[in-house]
């Protein structure tokens, strides 16, 4: 790790490095993270999932983008062709963007925000937006039922998700991504998981924390603006070819988005757990794990009734994540940090 | 607004529009259309639309002999073949007097209950891919293919089985069979305790069925609407019971029925089936008699005596009758197919009313329809 | 093996149990006990009571109906009724007020007497009983009143029965081609369809 | 309120148990057959179309056109043509097609013929890119085995 930190290049060539790095990395992993589903889907169906091209299905995903690219974007009669177009760039951007901040080492991070949190979630609302920009431009029914879930469910999940991460702000005092890795230093029981001086409800807080990190990727039980068995596709039915492609990668990198988050506020982000030497490695670790669980959840239960979804985020995780505010704020007032 | 208000609000205010679920469709399984007119998200007046795949079994029936049509009944509904060739085959034998030897009926009542168990599963699998879950359908299907195998050892097929002829079935059943089908109930107890943990308790799972489009007996009634969704409002009717048929009245099995009618009474009433007919088919292949599985005196060519005659069973999903208007020649007159399916989707239009498109959906995979079988 | 005899049938486990249409019921009967030849008298008074009564208010001079007990092992219904078209209403609200379901409705079209029939099956959740109701139209022009307002899952049937045989049902909702394309014209289970 | 505190306790429960029961079945081995690379050995009894049957000594099909099987089809698939060949008693065949896109393989025809001239085969991957190729002339299968 020194050896890299020694290496001092200009500024803007290191951001710039670092943003293709991150590029390639997102571009890498939603392709394989696919294969990952495809292939774990397939055990846990007791099947074994991609084997033909390529040793086990590796080429998969070459021969999916492939596939993707050569097909025509066809643009539906009459739909409004640059909102069409615009929906799936708007999708993957705001996760490349957050991608940025996140630390994936010691000094492994693209540009070390002090706001870097509230950046995250500042472009995360544009996804949101963008799922909602596809459904309603592709005038399709189904599309614009997909539409109008996608929108009131991110709403319902946005507050709660906030509510968490102001928790952490109190707990972990400040917004910048690297001090708060940095403060975990140590064995994994100073990971702010375990500090339950601060907040003696944090397994709860990082249970709502995931929870509503899958709504907000429509993944797993949440699924509802993609509900293949009653709507088609959602907001996807009309995309064909790289337009259909960008949608699933912007999910898939929304997915590594939501579960790097995770690993940095609540599991110690590079942080070894048993304190010796920390890296790049223990990071990935912990959200290939954390990915494992998603794809876990969602090959395991059913979808949830739009209205359960709802209730589930008005009448349990937020009163659940306001109390939980609450509570640290009186320990660290209490106890001091 | 909750469904009541939507079905309550006049007419002029709602703005609503029309969506078509279907022909082609991931939650219709098979080529039905729902004609829905939706105010938002609620339904406010739902039309099946049928036709896309009718054969007209019944004027097929009318240009071929009784031998010759066994072959269209398995493929009316293809998930409980064998059910089906029992009604066609059992109406045949009741008018023309035939007597089956008891080993046969003890082998139709232990393939009829094997096939009963593997429409139930697919029923199960796709039920659940209509929720979202897709993981139980594999399994499904996993415990379906040992059912299939067991079949296709005994009639060679493994969908549309022609296995049973008028006054008993075509080819014996030998020592692999009964000692799979034993080794097969042994397997599937444990499975069905497995889905109770995986799906039934599962919270998502209900939240998604208690309390969704409840049917009363009196809709049921009014319907015609038979099996499991009928057992699902409380009635007890099986057709096994009400009118006994084949071997069924020497087989103590109860009827699972639960009274609240929502869409969980029905999956229930279907998982509980299934533990039923593992009891049926375990008393049957213990008591399984020796002798000829075909009756001896079957006159080459079947007349049967004019005037009418009726044969219901139990199918997996409600009663099929078959009626026969016959004119005293080899040809039958007229043949009725009454499927179960028909009955069991007319009271969707008024189950529906006021539903949100998912619950609709669940209600619609609660009824089990299989679409030839209405369209025949 | 006498088809009568209930009880030869359940304690021969190993007989002949092959009696298609054998008679051990075990279901609460609310209206007739288990089914054996003699026990439908009951039934018939009620309903050739009922349907009489009717009768005297009603202008037409319509048949009165023929209604008798048929034996189930060999024909697979209990009571058969022959009816005037007029009476099918009727006879619908008298099943309905028993606690019947309707099973179907077949159309048969005998072309050399130059009539078409209507069989309604009824079968009844509860009881082991079911009933065939006949009723005879002219093959000319075949009209028959509709049930659907007494049993509504006789709309889908009427719409069929529409459909393949050409009998109009008065007052149904919405006659049109159930299965048949919307446009369809013709009736396929006529015995002179030419296909 | 204590009622849906012990709802939501059974409900994280019941999600626990699903994902204990779905990850042992990620332990257990694959139940699936890869097909292309390994395939299912057919049962005695399995129904494939059906085939002519050689007669053992002389080696020429046993079948002498009495047309049974044609008779008892219920959709008129099979078509047989037989001749009487000098220096023979019976017929013997000489055509035998079957019209395998209109075959319900309900076995009318092996019941029908008295001789046991035909029997199920055991052909189950009849990939074919036309209609016509679905036309099967068992008499030229019978003849191309033999050789």
């Amino acid at each position: 790790m020194s050896a890299l930190a020694a290496i001092q290049i200009g500024e803007p060539l290191r951001l710039v490095l670092f943003l293709l790095g991150i590029m390639a990395f997102v571009g890498f992993n939603a392709a394989y993270l696919v294969w990952a589903e495809r292939k774990g889907a397939g055990r846990f169906q007791r099947r074994v999932g991609p084997s033909e091209v390529g040793y086990a299905g590796l080429l998969q995903p070459i021969a999916d983008a492939v596939k993707l690219l050569t097909k025509q974007v066809l643009v539906p009669p009459g739909a409004d062709a640059t909102l069409f177009r615009a929906a799936p760039i708007l999708v993957i951007a705001p996760a490349l963007i957050s991608l940025a901040v996140i630390p994936f080492g010691p000094a492994l991070a693209a540009r070390d925000l002090n706001v870097g949190l509230i950046m995250i979630f500042a472009f995360g609302s544009v996804n949101v937006m963008a799922l909602m920009l596809g459904g309603w431009s592709s005038r399709n029914k189904y599309a614009i039922i997909s539409a109008a879930r996608v929108v009131s469910q991110n709403v319902a999940y946005e507050i709660p998700m906030l509510l968490v991460v102001v928790t952490m702000l109190l707990v972990t005092g400040t917004m910048s991504l690297t001090k708060i890795v940095e403060d975990q230093a140590g064995g994994f029981w100073h990971w702010n998981l375990f500090r339950l001086a601060a907040n003696p409800l944090m397994p709860l807080t990082f249970l709502t924390f995931y929870i509503c990190m899958l709504a907000e990727t429509n993944r797993a039980p949440f699924d509802m603006a993609e509900a293949e068995s009653e709507l088609v596709a959602g907001a996807y039915t009309e995309y064909a070819g790289m337009g259909f492609g960008v949608f699933f990668m912007g999910e898939y990198a929304n997915i590594l988005l939501g579960c790097s988050l995770a690993t940095v506020l609540f599991l110690g982000g590079w942080q070894c757990p048993f304190g010796l030497l920390p890296g790049v490695f223990w990071f990935l670790v912990k959200l290939y794990l954390l990915v494992f669980s998603v794809i876990w959840v969602r090959w395991t239960f059913p979808r949830t009734q739009f209205y359960g979804l709802l209730n589930l985020s008005w009448k349990i995780l937020i009163p659940l994540s306001l109390g939980t505010l609450v509570l640290s704020a009186a320990m660290i007032k209490l106890l001091g940090r | 607004m909750s469904p009541s208000e939507v079905i309550a609000a006049p007419e002029g205010q709602r703005e609503t529009f029309v969506l078509n679920l279907g022909p082609q469709h991931p939650a219709t399984h098979g080529v039905l259309r729902l004609k829905l007119t939706m105010d938002g998200e609620f339904i406010v007046r739902a039309e099946p639309v049928c036709g896309y795949i009718h054969r007209m079994h019944e004027k097929m029936a009318e240009n071929r002999s009784y031998a010759q049509f066994l072959p269209n009944t398995s493929r009316i509904d293809y998930l409980s073949a064998m059910t089906y060739t029992h009604a066609f085959v059992g109406a045949v034998e009741r008018a023309a007097k035939l007597e089956v030897p008891p080993r046969a009926e003890f082998i139709r009542v232990i393939t009829s209950e094997l096939n009963r168990i593997s429409s139930h599963l697919v029923w199960l699998g796709a039920y659940l891919l209509d929720l979202g879950g897709f993981t139980p359908l594999l399994y499904a299907f996993d415990d379906r293919e040992k059912i299939l195998d067991l079949l296709e050892g005994v009639t060679g097929a493994r969908l549309t089985y022609c296995y049973y002829r008028f006054g008993g079935v075509c080819n014996d059943v030998d020592e692999a069979f009964t000692r799979g089908t034993k080794e097969f109930v042994a397997y599937m107890r444990p499975r069905l305790d497995m889905y109770r943990a995986l799906v039934t308790d599962n919270i998502i799972l209900r939240k998604r069925l208690v309390g969704i489009a409840p049917i009363s007996a009196e809709t049921c009634r009014k319907y015609g609407a038979t099996g499991p969704v009928i057992r699902g409002s409380g009635v007890a009717y099986d057709v096994r019971r009400r009118e006994p048929y084949s071997a069924y009245p020497l087989f103590d099995f109860e009827v699972p029925n639960f009274p609240e009618g929502d869409c969980m009474a029905r999956y229930l009433v279907r998982m509980e089936e299934m533990a039923q007919s593992l009891r049926i088919i375990e008393q049957a292949v213990d008591r399984l008699p020796e002798g000829p599985v075909m009756a001896t005196a079957v006159p080459r060519v079947l007349k049967l005596p004019a005037g009418d005659v009726a044969y219901a069973v139990e199918a997996a999903r409600g009663r099929f009758m078959v009626h026969i208007v016959s004119d005293n020649k080899e040809i039958p007159y007229r043949v009725k197919l009454r499927t179960p399916s028909l009955s069991n989707l007319s009271l969707f239009e008024e189950a529906s009313q006021g539903l949100v498109l998912p619950d609709a959906v669940a209600l619609l995979g609660s009824l089990d329809l299989v679409i030839p079988d209405i369209d025949r | 093996m006498n088809p009568d005899s209930p009880q030869a049938h359940e304690e021969s486990a190993a007989a002949s149990a092959g009696q298609p249409g054998g008679n051990g019921a075990s279901g609460p009967s609310v209206l007739v006990g288990p089914p054996a030849l003699d026990q439908h008298t009951p039934l018939l008074a009620l309903l050739e009571q009922g349907l009489a009564s009717e009768q005297g208010g009603s202008s037409v001079e319509a048949p009165a109906l023929a209604g008798k007990a048929v034996d189930f092992a060999s024909r697979g219904y209990h009571v058969e009724m022959t009816v005037a078209p007029e009476r099918v209403v009727l006879a619908a609200q008298l099943m309905d007020s028993s606690g019947f379901a309707l099973d179907t409705i077949t159309g048969v079209d005998w072309l050399a007497e130059g009539q078409m029939e209507l069989l309604y099956d009824y079968f009844h959740p509860e009881s082991p009983t079911r009933v065939l109701v006949r009723c005879r139209v002219p093959r000319a022009a075949p009209e028959a009143p509709t049930i659907s307002a007494v049993f509504p899952g006789a709309n889908w049937h009427e719409r069929e029965t529409h459909e393949f045989l050409g009998i109009r049902f008065q007052g149904h909702p919405n006659l049109t081609p159930f299965l048949l394309p919307e446009d369809a014209d013709y009736h396929p289970l006529r015995k002179d369809y030419a296909a | 309120m204590k009622e849906s505190l012990r709802e939501i306790y059974t409900g994280l429960s019941s999600l626990i148990t699903g994902l204990g029961i779905t990850l042992r079945q990620f332990f257990k081995p694959v139940v699936t057959v890869q097909y292309p690379h390994e395939s299912l050995k057919m049962p005695a009894r399995f129904r494939g179309h059906i085939e002519l049957v050689r007669d053992p000594a002389t080696g020429k099909p046993l079948c002498y056109a009495c047309k049974l099987c044609e008779k008892a089809c219920p959709t008129d698939c099979i078509t047989v043509e037989g001749l009487k060949r000098d220096g023979e008693k019976r017929k013997s065949v000489s055509e035998y097609h079957l019209d395998f896109t209109r075959c319900s393989l309900c076995g009318s025809c092996v019941e029908a013929c008295k001789s046991g001239a035909i029997r199920f085969s055991k052909e189950y991957n009849l990939a074919g890119t036309s209609k016509e190729e679905f036309i099967l002339d068992l008499f030229r299968r019978l003849e191309r085995e033999g050789k």
